[in-house]
């Protein structure tokens, strides 16, 4: 397969076409270490000339992958925006003989169309964290869930695990569901107005980093108690490292890790060939009693 | 009904928030008549004519129309373009962004398509049948306000209608254009065709007119064969008072005391505008009343907004009291003393949505300065005293301007730039649209400054009016500053002469 | 002075007079003539891509739904609304159809209904506020856009593709333009290719085209739009036309909602996201003024165009740095824009 | 600072007749609306409560306080998007973008280089005084569009949309910086010792601001007479373009501080999601002031009011637990309704109706 590819390179300079299509990397520090690593690894050091096209709509996405087909890249590389839509640039590249790598996002189509997926299994880590919550073995859970935006994948596998752990039990309940839309200024409003209005709660599952913070931010302001020790569990997702810190001081209790680092296995898979259609990222959980510093060194983005 | 009239209005009331601007107006138009509404600015004639068209809802009485037997239910415009009347507002009501053409024949074709060849070529016909100067597929925004008064009155003739209102369409027209719309108005009188012709105009109403009704602050004065009233009488009708003649008002001024050695208030030399008129000099003196006068669009208006410095200036030097300054922009003229009353009042002039008050104050708020605002005390009181001292017809000076009848704007405007207190004052037909009584008043007005030492521009398309207030005058023609007549010379005959270009 | 405009003058001159010269032409010339230049220099400069007919036809496929919602922008916009729904709107169709294809076993057709009804009750009900009861358009069709929002994630939360094999041979179908194809990378020849919805999307171009060059209510749109106040004067019903303008629009947010699903094939709460922004630029892009009375449908057209090959350079250049995407394409705009007003300055001060 | 006085009215149904018809009447109304609706299904809403926070001193809180609080943002930027209105006639869609803009640059000076520093590495003051810098230029960047090239606003600031959350991030070369010191954190929460929030002192100030600057200049005279007539206005000396102009920079102002609040609350910044939408809710609040979007006259009150009300609704949304996916059908719903109670045609209408039902008291009333 490198032969392959180096031969398709063979035209030009020698160098393997890369064209990467990516969400904006300001959306999160999540996305800003993924593109960071993306960066580093597909340089004309290595091997490359990459052009980078970010998004965060899907169709602006398929539209500049459909640039891409046409302007006769090797591989094609996408972190789509949304599952949806893609078949049919999918089955353009495929017709050019273009090929196509998945990383961080799943996309909803035939397996076949692309070589191989390097992505986060959500659900799974929606279900790492909330097994780690049922370990906690409190009494009652009364949950603030703090949902990202709806319909996104991250959102979708990271409240399932929730609802079904929710619907299953009878000492679990939501006592508030909403969306904070990844934002955590929304975030602290919802919290706050759940304070206001008097309602009991010992958790906040938030589904990524910012909106937990908000969340700790409306505690703060009515001194509720948090972390460790703490009347409020505190969970979130992503592992930047500033949450992780905060796990690190006792104020949080729990961060999901989703893991940004996928150009490494991209090039292996350019350079040596795929050896699994689907390769998932290996992703763990944290929580504050264990965390140690070079955790934080070592995981946090 | 009566046996011969093709449209009767009984009991008609109209209020607006604060005015009863009709109470109880009735109003009979017989078949081949052109009949004359009559009345003061603000006295309800364009409200009973937009009752009549469906512009406005009536608040009270009947609107009976020659073949149908039941009151007709006019409820918008277009109810009453299909009963059969046309009418051409006072405020010019196109559509700029359109073409000319589609101007003339939108909302009165039949079928679903617009044919566009059909429509130029009748539009070209027609332009040209009443020498209009505008090209079918021009955009009307181009085109002056006098022609596009024409086009609206194109418009309405060419309607097959019963009833043809025409809402003052003189102010903007000059004295040919008036007598080709004569001419088209007696042809449809021929035609059995009634009409509603509203105007300030009295000798254009003795022209035409069979019947003239008069209004006076909303209400039915009565309805008069014009044989049985004469002038004096309309007049005193109107006002509801006795009304003294205004043949003597210029020899109340005394023209000899100008002093024409002196250094001039303002002078201009080789003026140049970006607007298409040549280069020109000019002088006025303090005390002097001047006017500019010539044919419509000879470039009479370019001028006076040259010298304000409403259009781009391209070259040209102004002497201020004789020391040279530079005028680039409104400001600056007033600034110096300069005060300018446009002649395009809805364009121009009003700010629609403000106050009267906002808008008799805004001149001089603005020559005080950003952060200099004239306190609400100061300004309820200048706005009280023009209100009083030009009798402007207003609910209060918190109404909004737009909502004044259209004579009662102008003397807002007016109000404005007297308010400015400028040193020399420039009238672009100030008095377009406005009553007998008040132009009367307006040219003793304008005499009384000139005799407290202000310079004034007088510019009217009446070349009686400007014989009686001017005594000087420069004739234009295409942009071109043609000849100058003074004194003596301030004949009729002598200025139709020189704007014809007969001798000179 | 005046002379009639001669039936044999050439439309070309016609078009370039300038005593006839409308606003609404000149920037019609505007857009046509900077999306060829942009287009040609893309061809010319870049290379890659831009050379093959299939980019061009791509950009058609990508934004065929996009040319249906501007067209309807363009005509509120025209009357002197606008509608920032719109692009809710495709999203509820699109999660309408989906859910009805694959959960409730329908078929294309009642899905086609479905979307073009929910269009049409979004027209109605936006129209009557507006026109009937008067309430700016600018609220009224954002709270639109709130409730199409809020209803797509209730209709369903979740993106999926449609499986619905009958609608799938739908979405394949791609009509080869004949006489035009690239050799692709792999070294076959490859027919240029559009999809149904360019086909629709093209017809609608041409019959708004028609509707507002000769119908009565298009010529109305515009004279509303000019002055309401005058238009009412002259006998047009205001009402009627402005409701009849939204309407429509909300009916093409109908028809573009289905062209949008034919061509992603799922249902999706993001989808179209921010495209009523896209249709509003464009629109404007090819000469529509916000304001109202001026317009073109064929702007509109190109106003897509433009847009989108802007986009399809910034892609094509592979620009390594985020920021530089979202900023080139809008220095890109601002330049275009910028070429407009001074354009249009320029000519209307020769006039005055 | 309303423009409008209210005439001195001998009897109380006068006085009440005479309120109804006046623009404010419209976010009032909407306002009590809300009010009424809470009270009735859960007075407990109103409640506002003394407390010690986690750092030991006492605050109020109360979903009261939260409306107030949250609502400064959109209250600040409502003020500089009436200016922008009234004299352009047009929005400015770009505010959410350049508040990310403007925090990154509090953030970048505060910051220098290193992203997460221990120490503030300027002065918090001097952070604010180059955001508002920044933001001012990028107010005037639009203006400029506006003003001197005459692009529509909307258009015009769509540059800025969608450049500006980019720009934001390349200002801090993609980093997300997080500021640990507590003392930045008191513009956008509390400040020891206070138990009222910040943001609502600042809110309070800038509209003390706007208020003597309106009483004290001419721009509200200016700003309606370029909105309804800039022919006219040019020809009595005012600078139509230079007053576009500056109300562009004057939003630029405004959002300069917003962002800063914005930035205060979380010590931190998301390009992409920081104040997200808030372009939308900014112009809702100008228009539910009853302000016609097309320009002109303007009621500066009638504004902020309705900035007060889209806070009160999110609140009141989020209390009662309205499922998170149908949130903004809700609002949408709301949104409709007090716009359409609020409608002239309705209105009139409605008096109609009262005047078919009770014929006897209405004449009464006229004569
Ligand atoms: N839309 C309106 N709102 C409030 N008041 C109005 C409105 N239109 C007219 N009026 C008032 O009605 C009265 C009659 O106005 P109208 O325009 O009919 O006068 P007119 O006789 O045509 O005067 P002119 O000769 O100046 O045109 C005036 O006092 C005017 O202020
Ligand atoms: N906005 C405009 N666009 C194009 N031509 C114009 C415009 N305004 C005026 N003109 C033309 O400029 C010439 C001079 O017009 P101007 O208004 O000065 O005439 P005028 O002598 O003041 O006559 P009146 O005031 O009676 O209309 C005319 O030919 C007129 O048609
Ligand atoms: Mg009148
Ligand atoms: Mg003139």
């Amino acid at each position: 397969a490198a032969k392959q590819a180096a031969e398709a390179a063979g035209e030009g300079n020698g160098l393997i076409k890369v064209g990467i299509i990516n969400n904006d990397p300001n959306e999160s520090g999540y996305r800003t270490a993924n593109d960071r690593d993306m960066k580093a690894t597909f340089t004309e050091e290595n091997g490359y000339e990459a052009s980078f096209y970010y998004s965060l709509k899907n169709e602006d996405q398929i539209a500049a992958a459909q640039q891409f087909v046409q302007d006769e890249v090797d591989y094609l590389l996408i972190s789509a925006a949304g599952t949806s839509g893609w078949d049919s640039v999918l089955q353009d590249a495929q017709d050019a003989g273009i090929k196509v790598i998945l990383f961080d996002r799943t996309i909803d189509a035939d397996e076949s169309l692309y070589e191989a997926s390097i992505v986060s299994d959500m659900a799974q880590e929606g279900q790492t964290a909330v097994d780690w919550l049922a370990g906690q073995n409190l009494d009652e859970y009364n949950i603030i869930h703090l949902q990202g935006v709806m319909g996104s994948s991250a959102q979708i596998g990271r409240s399932g695990a929730l609802q079904d752990m929710a619907d299953s039990n009878a000492n679990w309940n939501i006592v508030k569901q909403q969306t904070a839309e990844w934002n955590a200024e929304t975030a602290q409003q919802i919290v706050q107005s759940v304070i206001d209005s008097g309602t009991e709660f010992n958790v906040i599952y938030a589904e990524n980093d910012d909106m937990a913070r908000g969340a700790v931010q409306a505690l703060d302001a009515a001194n509720i108690s948090h972390g460790i020790g703490g009347d409020v569990i505190i969970m979130g997702f992503d592992c930047n490292s500033w949450a992780l810190e905060e796990l690190l001081a006792g104020n949080w209790n729990y961060d999901g890790q989703c893991n940004p680092f996928q150009a490494s296995y991209i090039d292996d898979i350019i350079k040596n060939g795929a050896s699994e259609k689907v390769v998932i990222m290996e992703e763990r959980g944290f929580e504050a009693a264990t965390i140690t510093q070079e955790d934080v060194d070592n995981y946090g983005i | 009904m009566e046996k011969n009239s093709v449209l009767e209005m009984r009991g008609i009331c109209k209020y607006f928030p604060g005015v009863r601007a009709l109470e109880q107006v009735d109003f009979t138009l017989r078949e081949g008549e052109i009949h004359a509404l009559m009345g003061e600015n603000g006295a309800g004639k364009s409200t009973l004519i937009k009752v009549l068209t469906g512009v406005y809802h009536k608040d009270g009485g009947e609107v009976y129309i020659k073949g149908i037997d039941k009151p007709a239910v006019i409820r918008s415009p277009q109810d009453a373009q299909n009963v059969g009347i046309s009418t051409v507002y006072q405020e010019i009501t196109l559509c700029p962004n359109l073409t000319v053409a589609e101007n003339m024949y939108i909302g009165r074709t039949k079928g679903l398509l617009t044919n566009w060849k059909k429509i130029n070529a009748d539009a070209g016909k027609l332009l040209d049948d009443l020498g209009i100067p505008a090209i079918p597929g021009q955009q009307l925004g181009s085109c002056s306000i006098a022609v596009q008064q024409m086009i609206a009155i194109a418009r309405a003739v060419d309607m097959n209608c019963k009833v043809l209102i025409l809402d003052e369409p003189t102010s903007s027209l000059d004295e040919q254009e008036v007598a080709k719309l004569f001419k088209l108005m007696l042809d449809l009188k021929k035609k059995g065709v009634g009409i509603i012709f509203v105007t300030h105009f009295l000798e254009q109403v003795y022209e035409v007119c069979d019947r003239i009704t008069v209004l006076r602050d909303g209400k039915l004065v009565g309805e008069y064969v014009i044989e049985d009233l004469p002038r004096v009488q309309l007049v005193s009708k109107m006002l509801g008072k006795d009304f003294d003649d205004m043949a003597d008002i210029k020899s109340e001024s005394d023209t000899e005391n100008i002093d024409y050695s002196s250094t001039p208030v303002y002078q201009a030399k080789g003026l140049e505008g970006t607007t298409g008129i040549k280069p020109f000099d000019f002088s006025i003196h303090k005390g002097e009343v001047n006017g500019f006068t010539g044919l419509l669009g000879s470039g009479r208006s370019e001028c006076v907004r040259a010298i304000f410095g409403a259009d781009k200036v391209n070259g040209g030097e102004v002497l201020i009291d004789g020391k040279p300054v530079k005028i680039n922009k409104p400001l600056d003229a007033m600034k110096n003393g300069i005060s300018y009353l446009p002649e395009d009042r809805k364009r121009d002039g009003i700010v629609g949505d403000l106050s009267v008050r906002d808008n008799i104050i805004l001149a001089l708020q603005v020559m005080k300065g950003f952060f200099k605002p004239i306190s609400r005390a100061q300004a309820e009181e200048f706005a009280d005293e023009y209100i009083k001292l030009l009798n402007i017809k207003t609910a209060s000076s918190e109404t909004p301007i737009k909502s004044l009848s259209g004579g009662n704007q102008q003397k807002v405007i007016l109000a404005r730039w007297l308010l400015a207190n400028p040193k020399y004052l420039i009238l672009d037909e100030p008095t377009r649209g406005i009553d007998i009584g008040t132009k009367v008043e307006i040219q003793k007005l304008v005499l009384k400054l000139a005799g407290e030492g202000k310079s004034v521009t007088f510019i009217s398309s009446e070349i009686d009016e400007m014989i009686r207030t001017c005594s000087r005058l420069v004739v234009l023609r295409d942009g071109k500053v043609v000849g100058e007549l003074k004194g003596d010379e301030l004949t009729q005959n002598k200025i139709m002469a020189t704007i014809a270009g007969g001798e000179s | 002075m005046s002379s009639n405009t001669k039936a044999s003058t050439p439309a070309l001159k016609k078009m370039f007079d300038r005593k006839t010269m409308t606003d609404t032409r000149v920037l019609l010339i505007i857009t046509i003539a900077v999306f060829l230049i942009m287009y040609a220099s893309a061809v010319i400069f870049l290379g890659k891509g831009f050379s093959k007919p299939q980019t061009f036809f791509n950009i058609l496929n990508e934004n065929a739904a996009l040319i249906i919602l501007s067209c309807g922008m363009s005509l509120v916009m025209i009357t002197g609304g606008i509608d920032i729904s719109v692009g809710q709107v495709t999203a509820l169709c699109c999660m309408s159809c989906a859910v009805h294809l694959d959960f409730h076993n329908g078929s294309v057709f009642t899905a086609l209904l479905i979307s073009l009804g929910i269009g049409l009750a979004f027209g109605l009900i936006q129209g009557f506020l507006i026109a009937y009861l008067k309430i700016q358009p600018f609220i009224v069709t954002l709270a639109g856009m709130f409730f199409a929002k809020g209803m797509t994630t209730i209709v369903n939360a979740t993106q999926f593709n449609v499986e619905n094999e009958e609608f799938k041979a739908l979405k394949a179908t791609r009509i080869t333009v004949p006489g035009m194809g690239s050799v692709n990378k792999a070294g076959n020849y490859v027919p240029a290719y559009v999809e149904i919805g360019v086909i629709v999307a093209l017809v609608i171009v041409i019959l708004l085209f028609i509707l507002l060059r000769w119908t009565k209510l298009g010529r109305g749109f515009y004279a509303v739009g000019g002055n309401n106040q005058s238009a009412n004067m002259l006998g047009i019903n205001v009402t009627r036309t402005k409701f009849m303008a939204h309407l429509l629009c909300g009916f093409l947010a109908g028809i573009g909602g289905f062209v949008y699903f034919m061509h992603v094939g799922s249902g999706s709460p993001s989808h179209a996201s921010g495209a009523e922004m896209n249709a509003i630029a464009s629109s404007i892009i090819g000469g529509t003024m916000l304001t109202g009375g001026v317009g073109n449908i064929v702007g509109t057209l190109f106003g897509v165009l433009s847009l989108s090959t802007i986009k399809n350079i910034v892609s094509s250049l592979g620009l390594d740095e985020a920021w530089w995407t979202n900023i080139t394409i809008a220095a890109m705009l601002c330049i275009f824009l910028l070429v407009q007003s001074v354009v249009l300055a320029r000519k209307n001060r020769k006039k005055a | 600072m309303s423009s409008n006085t209210v005439k001195k009215q001998t009897s109380l149904a006068g006085l009440a007749k005479s309120v109804v018809r006046k623009q404010i009447f419209i976010p009032i109304a909407a306002l009590l609306i809300l009010v009424l609706f809470n009270l009735i299904a859960d007075p407990s809403f109103f409640q506002i409560t003394l407390q010690p926070n986690s750092e030991g001193y006492n605050v109020l809180s109360g979903n009261i306080i939260s409306i107030i609080d949250r609502a400064s943002e959109l209250v600040i930027l409502a003020i500089g998007m009436t200016l922008v209105t009234s004299a352009s006639g047009g929005q400015d869609i770009s505010v959410g973008a350049t508040i990310a803009i403007a925090g990154s640059v509090v953030l970048r000076v505060l910051c220098g280089s290193n992203t997460r520093p221990d120490t503030l590495q300027a002065p918090v003051i001097v952070a604010f005084i180059v955001c508002c810098l920044v933001s001012m230029l990028f107010g005037a960047f639009n203006g400029t569009l506006v003003a001197y090239f005459k692009i529509q606003p909307m258009v015009a600031t769509l540059i800025m949309f969608t450049a500006g959350r980019s720009i934001a991030a390349w200002i801090n070369n993609n980093e997300l910086p997080v500021i640990s010191d507590p003392k930045f954190a008191y513009y956008g929460n509390f400040i020891p010792g206070i138990p009222i929030p910040t943001p609502v002192f600042i809110t309070a100030a800038c509209l003390i601001v706007i208020a003597l600057v309106l009483k004290f200049t001419n721009l509200r005279l200016y700003s309606q007479a370029v909105g309804i007539n800039p022919h006219s206005s040019r020809l009595n000396g005012i600078n139509p373009q230079m007053i576009k102009f500056i109300t562009f920079v004057i939003l630029g102002l405004c959002v300069a501080v917003a962002g800063f609040i914005k930035v205060s609350r979380l010590s931190t910044i998301n390009y992409s999601v920081v104040a997200k939408d808030i372009e939308m809710d900014a112009i809702l609040a100008v228009a539910l002031g009853g302000n016609a979007l097309g320009g002109g006259k303007f009621n500066m009150t009638a504004s902020v009011i309705g900035a007060y009300v889209i806070q009160f609704l999110t609140t009141t949304l989020y209390k009662y637990d309205v499922d998170s996916a149908a949130i903004s059908a809700y609002k949408a719903v709301v949104v409709i309704i007090l716009v359409v109670l609020s409608a002239p045609i309705v209105r009139e209408k409605m008096g109609e109706v009262k005047k078919k039902l009770f014929p006897a008291k209405t004449a009464k009333e006229a004569a």
